[in-house]
């Protein structure tokens, strides 16, 4: 921790050394599939209740995102939102605390996998219902536009999400108001246990922006760094006043839609195709390539997540659950009068 | 037969679109994969990609296409996955479905069935957890019911789709995989605005609706005192007449609810029920509801949330015995 | 009345004279005028309460979209509906009997003029709700899919609607479900009193098309048989299975967005530019040009709806409003059990 | 200084962007038209382009774009020209803004304002008439109010703005136009949650709300008996003190609501203050409302749905003199 970091809440400051290193960002990658693999654990030993989204395989997304943005800007995540947390700074222990429904997690554990937030990242609480985040990235990005701050907001949404109300009349708003929102499709190829095509009458996301005159861009999520950069361009274009722009990044989940589907619509061969371009092992395999890293180096820091996970974990249940009197705080926020 | 509640739901479905050609099924994946919670099984299958279909996430789309459709000769049974769902598309139920028969000078009619799946229990969160009576009780053209398990399920999901008005069909989710005798055929057919009564009884009556029915009954079987307990079935219309009838005999109401306090549906049974049986009455009508707030996360606490059998039983004891309002288990935290 | 015509819904007739001549239709932009021209002089005398809508200037669309389409098949309009309730066959004194509160009225005059209906030509209730009738016509679609009838459905709205979420919910199942569904965009450049450039990131309404990889068509919207080339030309592609077609008619009203709104928002010879291509005067000519109307015959068409509405609206106002105990009617839909 | 309804709405508003210049307007025509209804008046003059907006119309994009700018920093005030429209984006604030605040753990707050207009009387027909407090009465984290006329609304209007929970505020679309006395300044604010009470009374507590405040009042003012006149101002919560302590002096309580009977705003109140007031009261709880119909277009038979002041006078009658309960107007057409 250098010394400006004092006092500074820890997920800043994660936020911060993804920000400042190539490395720090494969390693983000890899606690993100450890904390969701851990979860996916958990949950089959019957730890958990209700359900969770997970969202192996598509880490670059979450962690070039996070990567081209600041802390200061706004996010709008959705349930499949383990993955933004993290990346954006929130730690293990918070993430994986709410999600076991222990006071150590953002909510207290109230609220569990699908309500994960941090206001010193600018992670707004994330969106359970589709699309509801959309307009409400907008209103971020409103906000910055009247005090005329060069914040930018960031929506993040499946592909099925393009399906609702709330992504036109936010994208059509967001165009004409010139707000500096970025808005990014994971186009995961499924919404719940649809195939894109059955729902959705183009197939690439992206082509949606002509309906707002909006500037698009079409990326492969399973590159870190092309995510990045497609969002930074956007981002940028925000920042400085050119408006609006849809990234659509094209990716792929692992795993079933929530806890308890185990997505037998895939298409034969289509998880093959996408476990070997491993968003993860391709990171690594270029910054070993590129003499970032080493080989041994990368071991260690596979372990050393690893270990942290555990640590994390150990921390979330020796963390109690939620109380009874918690139940009743946060309805009202206080007004003073 | 032995059904799970989402048998008896895919059963009556399934009898329903044999019997009528016009019935069509549609939802998020309600057809390929059988529902989110396993309510279409075999529809798909058996009746073809025509008349079952899974939607976009478009629920403002499916809904207004349920009218559509309604309107203009079909029977569709629309689901909605969770309650809350219905808020992107909540003009199309209670302002358009409802009104379209009174705004056609009677000329069109809205034979269509919005399912939900509702309540808490299974660790949803405070957006995935609410049964959401008040929304929809009191539109004027809407129907509403509400299961309280397999056979009520089966019977009310008749009832619904071959009713010429719009009807929501609200199920607990909690109940999905719950077994419960259904004899299937007509005599199980549940009329809509018809309660029934589970158990008969003298002391008080104790009125509940989809998931707290079992709580009430279990409460009643363990208590020193007679219950009556009524499982209302219907919201819109509701069964007055054997609500009041029973508290005319038992001088006593307690209301069980699922729901927050502020607004729920037994405000609107307690208001009619109060001014009908004000004679009648030997304690205030008690309403054991949940608190205000969000459900929680997390089985303790969701578990709290949800009036249990003990503390029915302990509140109506109370009631019974002191003829006044007993204060409710979260007065200490409020 | 033809002989077959015996027994047949007076709208029924209508619709099919307005079918079969082109100087039956001319006659209707006529009527239509005039009916709106009538009800806006009873609400400046105050001989009615609340509000309306009247479409001066887009005749064209609705008489153009009626010639094209046939009584069975299915329509949702908006609460701008007179000229479409008319064009499709409903009569003056049912129409105008409703704006009037009066029991002639297709609601018996409990429902007012954001109320009109007629099954006998297919005319659902008008939609009071922006936007709520575009999925409601995709279910009428549906119904003709599923039963594999030649129908169609119609959906009209303005271009201020396509701005709201029903419009794309409704456009993208359409497309994906392959429905016999013909979306028609009264673009008349205003949403209430809000200017298209101030509300919409496209000024081409069919450019969304592209959005639902959707056929879509341009027409003037003042040339009433562009409109029923355009129309005829999306209905024949639905009947044959071809699918959904979004069409948007570029037209004007001449008159504020409701009864009491003065328009002060227009642009400078902007409603003089348009007055100039009148679409009952550019029909009017056209049918003088090519000798199917002289010029006498003409002044005696005008002459003659004029008289006609002045009889409708006699018998309007011999109408007794509506009674308390209709208020009570038609609230629910009897159940035979 | 003698204003209308919407006058003191556009200063109130006024008044708040004067004083806090992260108060932000939006809606559909309410910049250059300066409101539908004119209550935005002299706004875009004063503040410009950035803080007072026209939005397309997308109320589900404006409603939640209201939610983000309150979560970040702003105090936003949307308007939603007929309630009815919020059934396109119900979701926005009852499922989003109502528990950002708690989905936060506390730590954003959504200091919104969702201002819409209500209520029959101006021949708007069906689909834009109703009050409709009944989808939001109850929802944990959505403070409700209602006005009643151009103080009120001025009171009500500056609360809200300054709460830092999302606030529903109705206005009766009958009254926009009508005149009161309204003194600017803080002394006016009305606190959310305070009912207020503009004529005191022994023999019967009469709560009203929005358009039925005059009813009620015009009704007592001509009757032989004394009426005790609550405006109860808020929904969400409410002055539960108010109305308690004067049914316990009264022994009394009669509810006047613009609202359809079944699952109107009256039956949270007769509920608690059945069980509350049960040995004060000397006759039943009586709810007077519209019937169970679409309001009617035409000015007699929508003058009919609302309660008038001669009926609520015959009803209170009735009541004080029977101890049981009248019959509506319109037993004898359902
Ligand atoms: C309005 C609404 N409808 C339905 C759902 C149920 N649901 C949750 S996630 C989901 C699929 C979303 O797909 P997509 O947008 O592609 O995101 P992904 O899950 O693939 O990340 C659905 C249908 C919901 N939460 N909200
Ligand atoms: C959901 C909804 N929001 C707002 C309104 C109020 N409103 C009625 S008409 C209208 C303008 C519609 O413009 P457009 O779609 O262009 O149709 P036009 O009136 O020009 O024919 C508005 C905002 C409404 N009826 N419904
Ligand atoms: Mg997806
Ligand atoms: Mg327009």
């Amino acid at each position: 921790m250098t010394e400006s970091m004092a006092g500074v809440p820890r997920s800043t400051q994660r936020r911060h050394e993804l920000n400042e290193s190539r490395v720090a960002r494969l390693e983000r990658m890899m606690e993100i599939r450890l904390v969701e693999d851990r979860i996916q654990d958990l949950f089959a030993q019957g730890l958990v209740s209700g359900t969770t989204h997970t969202s192996q395989g598509q880490e670059a997304v979450a962690v070039g995102l996070a990567a081209a943005t600041r802390a200061t800007d706004f996010v709008c995540c959705t349930y499949r939102g383990h993955g933004h947390a993290l990346a954006l700074g929130m730690t293990p222990d918070v993430v994986l605390g709410e999600v076991l429904g222990r006071q150590i997690g953002c909510m207290g554990g109230l609220g569990g996998s699908m309500h994960l937030s941090d206001p010193d990242v600018g992670l707004l609480p994330t969106f359970a219902i589709v699309g509801a985040g959309i307009p409400v990235a907008v209103g971020a990005a409103l906000q910055f536009a009247t005090r005329r701050s060069d914040g930018v907001a960031l929506s993040l949404f499946g592909d099925g999400a393009t399906n609702i109300g709330a992504f036109h009349e936010g994208l059509n708003m967001a165009a004409v108001w010139n707000l500096p929102v970025v808005f990014v499709c994971e186009n995961n190829l499924y919404g719940e246990y649809s195939p894109l095509e059955t729902t959705t009458a183009v197939s690439d996301i992206a082509t949606r922006a002509t309906s707002y005159a909006m500037a698009a861009d079409v990326v492969d999520g399973q590159d870190v760094e092309a995510v990045q950069a497609a969002v930074t361009r956007a981002v940028e274009r925000a920042r400085g006043g050119g408006g609006p722009t849809l990234v659509e990044a094209k990716t792929y989940r692992y795993v079933g839609h929530s806890r308890s589907d185990k997505a037998p619509y895939r298409k034969e061969g289509e998880l093959d195709e996408w476990l070997a371009r491993d968003p993860i092992e391709l990171f690594a395999q270029k910054l070993l390539a590129s003499g970032e890293l080493s080989a041994s180096a990368l071991d260690e820091m596979r372990r050393h997540q690893s270990h942290l996970i555990d640590e994390a974990q150990e921390q979330v249940l020796a963390s109690p659950t939620g109380t009874i009197a918690q139940m009743f705080d946060n309805v009202f926020a206080p007004t003073p009068s | 037969m032995r059904l799970r509640m989402n048998q008896a739901i895919s059963l009556a479905i399934s009898e329903e679109m044999a019997r009528d050609e016009n019935v069509i099924v549609f939802g998020e994946d309600v057809a390929v994969a059988e529902g989110p919670f396993k309510t279409s099984e075999g529809l798909l299958t058996t009746f073809g990609p025509d008349r079952v279909r899974d939607t976009p996430i478009s629920e403002t789309a499916f809904l207004g296409a349920a009218v559509g459709a309604a309107m203009t000769g079909l029977r569709p049974v629309a689901e909605i996955m969770f309650i809350e769902f219905v808020g992107v598309a909540f003009d199309q139920m209670v302002t358009e479905a409802a009104l379209m028969h009174y705004m056609s000078g009677g000329r069109y009619d809205v034979p269509m069935v919005m399912r939900a799946s509702v309540g808490s229990g299974l660790g949803f969160g405070c957006q995935h957890s609410q049964t959401l009576e008040r929304w929809m009780l009191g539109t004027p053209g809407l129907k509403l019911a509400v299961a309280s398990g397999a056979r009520s399920a089966y019977g009310l999901t008749k009832a619904a789709i071959r009713d010429n008005n719009p009807v929501v069909i609200l199920e607990p989710r909690a109940l999905y995989g719950q077994r419960e005798n259904v004899e299937p055929g007509e005599e199980s057919i549940i009329a809509l605005g018809t309660a029934q009564t589970p158990r008969a009884g003298s002391d008080v009556t104790i009125v509940a609706l989809g998931q707290t029915v079992n709580v009430a009954l279990e409460a009643a079987d363990t208590a020193p005192w007679s219950a009556e307990v009524i499982d209302l079935l219907s919201l819109m219309p509701w069964d007055r007449a054997t609500v009041i009838d029973s508290v005319r005999r038992t001088g006593h109401l307690v209301l069980v609810e699922e729901n927050q306090r502020t607004g729920g549906w037994g405000t609107e049974i307690a208001s009619v029920v109060g001014s009908a049986c004000f004679s009648d009455l030997r304690a205030p009508i008690h309403r054991i509801t949940a608190p205000d707030v969000p459900v929680p996360y997390g089985p303790d606490l969701e578990k709290r949330f949800l009036p249990s059998a003990d503390y029915v039983r302990e509140q109506v004891g109370a009631l019974l015995t002191t003829k006044t309002t007993p204060s409710p288990w979260w007065e200490e935290f409020v």
